[in-house]
């Protein structure tokens, strides 16, 4: 029970960094209170027994703010001077009050058929590992767990998931990051088309 | 105290989609889609989080019955791992549209940006 | 025959990062064009040799499944993934083609192909994908590189464009994320096939509707749907021309029509609610898309507006399917029908917009305008590339014997045998709407005496041509051709939408 | 940034670099025993390009790490991973595990795994190059308003 509070206080603090990161007039305390949140949410990864998650968290987090942050302070236009706009703001807490009663509703809390299972009863652990072909529909993740070992040699599940039983995923995983660095290439030349000046205004 | 938490990882959430459709300014709207990312990696994992659950690796001489027991969910964890990248890519390709954006304009307002555009 | 299936995609791909090295070495960098347009036309005879072949159930990586559990990811090719697939290699092909003389003016081209080719390839992937998660990876990549290519000008507003299509873009897909991961933490499961049967063992809840909610929404997003639809009219005039052809020709159908009608049909299930939400977003989109372009001078935003209007119509066709299959004794003829036109609508709009979108982007090219009001007088100095315009527009405004009629006839003659008498009325009104539009688009780009700009352009190079006149030759025959097609290519499609959510599982195990 | 930092920084960056390097690798290399795997031991490789080319300046930075270079190692680590898939056919059909038909070796084990370690390998190289490309692409338009006749592209 103690690790759920400790998630707890961790999601609360994190909530206060990325509402500063949104309403922050500041550009770049806005990019840096959302690296805050990110770095939160990486400790957080590692308390729910994810630490491939946590590493991979905060290297992305590091290289992403270095990112961020160079675009902000080599620019001159640091302050967001409108903040917000009326009627989207109220389509977003209208869409947000929806989505949160629906959410209230699916987990519930109670378990019961139909809904989000409970926090820490993942449905994973529903599974009949001993089920042979008759009750069909079993949780595939409770066999990756007790197999994973001796039929691809990893002892890291995750990536016994990521790399052999479901390594088409990964190819577009790696095509993604491909995609987008040839985009921002593709983004990033001066010159579009031939024979036109680069306009600036 | 689950639904407490649940309860705050959509509210990350929403903070993410306020940030992106209402703000009018290209930096807010980059970390706004950051904050989109996290929540619902989030979500996912902790749809697979087990209460005292060991992280998904087997240990010295355990054998995977007894993993199978105890670990987390690895499953969800491998689809975050995708997420995460492809968020990694997003931002640079955001990062470097802001850039050409300024460039451009010299500003990251929006509504500056559609103003000079006329 | 089962094997080469996922080469559809691998394919694509390791061309794409081969066209990347082969810019780097000076004697190969030539040769990048070719070696796309030959991957992509190995492709197309990929998905032609599938379509007679009669393919067991595919699992990647060995891991094939036993009935308790489903360990690999599936790989899909049924009647639906083989139709989606000729359809958008097909138009990939057509519009590389185009790209060979368009994109002269651009720098960095081999860029350009490399994207092309990661983006067909990523579509080959969602119409394969027998995955939830596999689904959304895919999607993914072929939204980043639609982002990408839609900025490929450089020019301040493609940026824009390009800008705000990948916000929204993205909103779409954290949705569908999070309802793969509701459907996961309910189900336990990813295959698409085995979420179905256990959604039908636990019933509707309010977790599941929760999902579906989120997917919809999603996916709704990425097809621009009436009230997701903001992007849309902007980023796809932006693009080049090929490019527009791809989003609006096939990218929208693949990620956003396919992904809805497969999802709905053969995972979740048709019922009541999900035909409602289908009929409703179908008809705004028809109606909404249709009147904002007929006020549209720029030949692009209008061909941009229509074709949110035309996907509404196949939007339409499935609700309403839907609805027929979700009734206490379903009539299972008319809704095959609606599914037939819905499906024949997605392929003639396939050959037809992208076909259209083309021929403006020669225009754009030889004439330097895309406004309407410059144009004028086209048939006498351009005559190829303004008599493909013409049957294009007769096409898309249903005018016989034009593929186009036949499709929005059997809609039509669907929703009237589905009793919906009201969105029949509604589906005919747009119809007209839509006749009156093309033919003043016809009045103002070929008849009349020509402009100052259109006096001195001349004939679109030879290649671009040939790209337009074999869309030509597509339009005209796939009116005539209609009982071959559904034998081959719209039936087998629209069975396995018929079958619900016994589809999936039909197949032969390997 | 054409002069780069101070030579403290450049003298720190100098050594660091070369164990973020290291540990990037390590942590890839080691994947499929511990937490981590090719895409975080890329990105931490890729921050030790990122780190050299902050501390340098882009100039000397180039004289390292080419803009050319990051696209053809980054083409050949996917084309890589793809022929892993592709090499899969050797046992049976697309992304099987062709390493690991004559046993996966003992789980914890490094020698283990079949192709994970080589897949890992190829994440690495593709992730670490791809992203420096992309930063130092990035890092190239820092003046917002370039002065004129600056170069045109090669096509």
């Amino acid at each position: 029970m103690g690790i759920e509070y400790l998630i707890l206080l961790l999601l609360v603090f994190m909530l206060f960094a990325l509402l500063i990161a949104v309403e922050a007039r500041d550009l770049l305390s806005s990019v840096i209170s959302v690296g805050a949140g990110g770095f939160a949410l990486s400790v957080i990864f590692l308390l729910l027994g994810a630490p491939d998650l946590a590493l991979t968290q905060v290297v992305v987090e590091v290289v992403a703010l270095v990112l961020l942050i160079r675009l902000v302070v080599t620019r001159h236009d640091t302050t967001a001077e409108t903040p917000r706009d009326a009627l989207r703001t109220g389509v977003v807490l209208l869409a947000g009050g929806v989505l949160l009663v629906g959410v209230f509703v699916a987990v519930g809390g109670t378990g019961a058929a139909g809904t989000v299972p409970r926090l820490g009863e993942p449905v994973m652990a529903t599974a009949d590992l001993a089920a042979g072909q008759t009750t069909p529909g079993q949780p595939v993740a409770a066999r990756y767990l007790a197999r994973a070992g001796e039929e691809t040699g990893a002892a890291n599940a995750v990536m016994a998931v990521l790399l052999d039983y479901r390594a088409y995923d990964t190819l577009g995983e790696a095509t993604v990051i491909f995609v987008s660095i040839l985009g921002a290439y593709a983004v990033l030349r001066r010159i579009g088309r031939r024979g036109r000046k680069e306009a600036t205004i | 105290m689950g639904i407490a938490i649940y309860v705050l990882a959509f509210s990350v959430l929403l903070v993410g989609l306020y940030a992106v459709v209402a703000k009018k300014n290209v930096i807010k709207v980059i970390v706004g889609v950051l904050i989109l990312d996290y929540a619902v990696n989030l979500v996912l994992v902790l749809v697979g989080y087990r209460t005292g659950g060991q992280a998904p690796i087997l240990e010295n001489g355990q054998s995977g019955a007894e993993l199978a027991a105890r670990a987390v969910d690895p499953l969800p964890q491998a689809m975050v791992l995708t997420s995460i990248v492809i968020g990694l890519g997003l931002t640079a390709m955001m990062v470097a549209m802001a850039i050409r954006l300024y460039e451009k304009y010299g500003t990251f307002d929006m509504n500056r940006i559609r103003s000079l555009r006329g | 025959m089962a094997s080469i299936v996922p080469l559809m995609v691998g394919l694509p791909l390791g061309v794409a990062f081969a066209v990347v090295a082969m810019a780097h070495a000076k004697p190969l960098k030539r040769l990048t064009g070719l070696v796309a347009v030959l991957a992509v036309l190995l492709n197309f005879a990929i998905a032609l040799a599938l379509l007679g072949a009669d393919v067991p159930r595919i699992f990647l990586g060995g891991w094939g499944p036993d009935p308790a559990r489903t360990l690999g990811i599936e790989v899909l090719c049924d009647g639906l993934t083989k139709m989606m697939a000729v359809t958008i290699n097909a138009v990939a092909l057509v519009s590389l083609l185009f790209a060979g003389a368009y994109m002269r003016r651009f720098t960095k081209v081999w860029l350009f192909q490399a994207l092309f080719l990661l983006m067909t390839g990523a579509m080959n992937g969602v119409v394969l994908a027998g995955d939830l998660f596999n689904l959304f990876v895919f999607l993914e990549i072929a939204a980043i590189a639609s982002y990408a290519l839609v900025a490929f000008g450089c020019e301040s507003e493609e940026l824009e464009a390009a800008f705000r299509y990948l916000v929204l873009g993205t909103i779409g897909s954290a949705f569908i994320l999070l309802g793969v991961t509701v459907l996961y933490s309910v189900t336990g499961q990813l295959n698409m096939a085995a979420v179905a049967g256990k959604l039908a063992a636990i019933g509707p809840g309010p977790a599941v509707l929760l999902a579906a909610a989120a997917l919809i929404g999603g996916l709704a997003l990425k097809a621009a749907m009436v009230p997701f639809h903001a992007w849309l009219p902007d980023a796809h005039p932006s693009a080049p021309a090929p490019i527009s052809a791809m989003l609006s020709g096939v990218l929208i159908k693949a990620s956003g029509v396919y992904a809805i009608a497969r999802l709905i049909f053969n995972v979740f299930g048709p019922t009541p609610q999900y035909a409602a939400i289908l009929i409703v977003l179908g008809a705004a989109s028809m109606v909404i898309g249709m009147l904002m372009a007929m006020g549209q001078w720029d030949l692009k935003r209008l061909l941009a507006y229509s074709s949110i209007s035309q996907a509404g119509y196949i939007i339409l066709a499935f609700g309403v399917a839907a609805e027929v299959l979700s009734r206490a004794t379903p009539d299972r003829a008319v809704a095959g029908l609606c599914l037939f036109g819905g499906l024949f609508h997605l392929l003639n709009h396939a050959a037809f917009k992208s076909l259209l979108f083309l021929a403006s982007g020669s225009i754009e090219q030889q004439v330097g305008t895309r406004q309407l009001k410059e144009m004028g007088g086209l048939t006498r100095r351009m005559k190829v590339t303004a008599f493909c315009c013409r049957i294009g527009a007769l096409s898309i405004a249903g005018v016989p014997p034009f593929n186009g009629f036949f499709s929005k006839l059997i809609i039509l003659l669907g929703l009237a045998m589905a009793q919906q008498y009201v969105l029949c009325a509604i589906a005919a009104a747009v119809a007209v709407g839509t006749l009156l539009m093309y033919v003043r688009v016809q009045r103002y780009v070929l008849e009349g005496p020509p402009g100052d700009r259109v006096a001195r352009a001349g004939e679109a190079p030879a290649l671009m041509c040939l790209a337009l006149v074999v869309l030509t030759i597509v339009c005209i025959a796939a009116g005539l051709a209609i009982v071959p097609l559904r034998e081959h290519l719209l039936g087998p499609a629209r069975d396995v939408l018929l079958n619900a959510t016994n589809a999936l599982s039909m197949g032969a195990m390997p | 940034m054409t002069s780069g930092m101070t030579p403290i920084v450049k003298n720190t960056a100098r050594l660091v670099s070369g164990f973020i390097a290291i540990f990037g690798i390590y942590v890839a290399l080691t994947g499929h025993i511990s937490p981590g795997g090719g895409f975080a031991g890329g990105v931490i490789l890729a921050a030790a390009a990122v780190l050299i080319v902050l501390a340098f300046g882009r100039q000397t930075a180039e004289k390292m790490i080419t803009e050319s270079g990051c696209h053809l190692y980054d083409a050949a680590g996917a084309a890589g991973f793809l022929l892993v898939a592709v090499f899969g056919y050797l046992a049976g059909g697309f992304f099987v595990n062709f390493l690991a038909r004559h046993g996966v070796g003992t789980a914890g084990r490094f020698w283990s795994g079949g192709t994970i370690i080589l897949s890992n390998l190829f994440i690495l190289v593709k992730v670490a190059a791809g992203l420096a490309g992309a930063f130092l692409a990035l890092a190239a338009f820092r003046r917002a308003h370039m002065p004129d006749g600056h170069p045109g592209e090669e096509s």
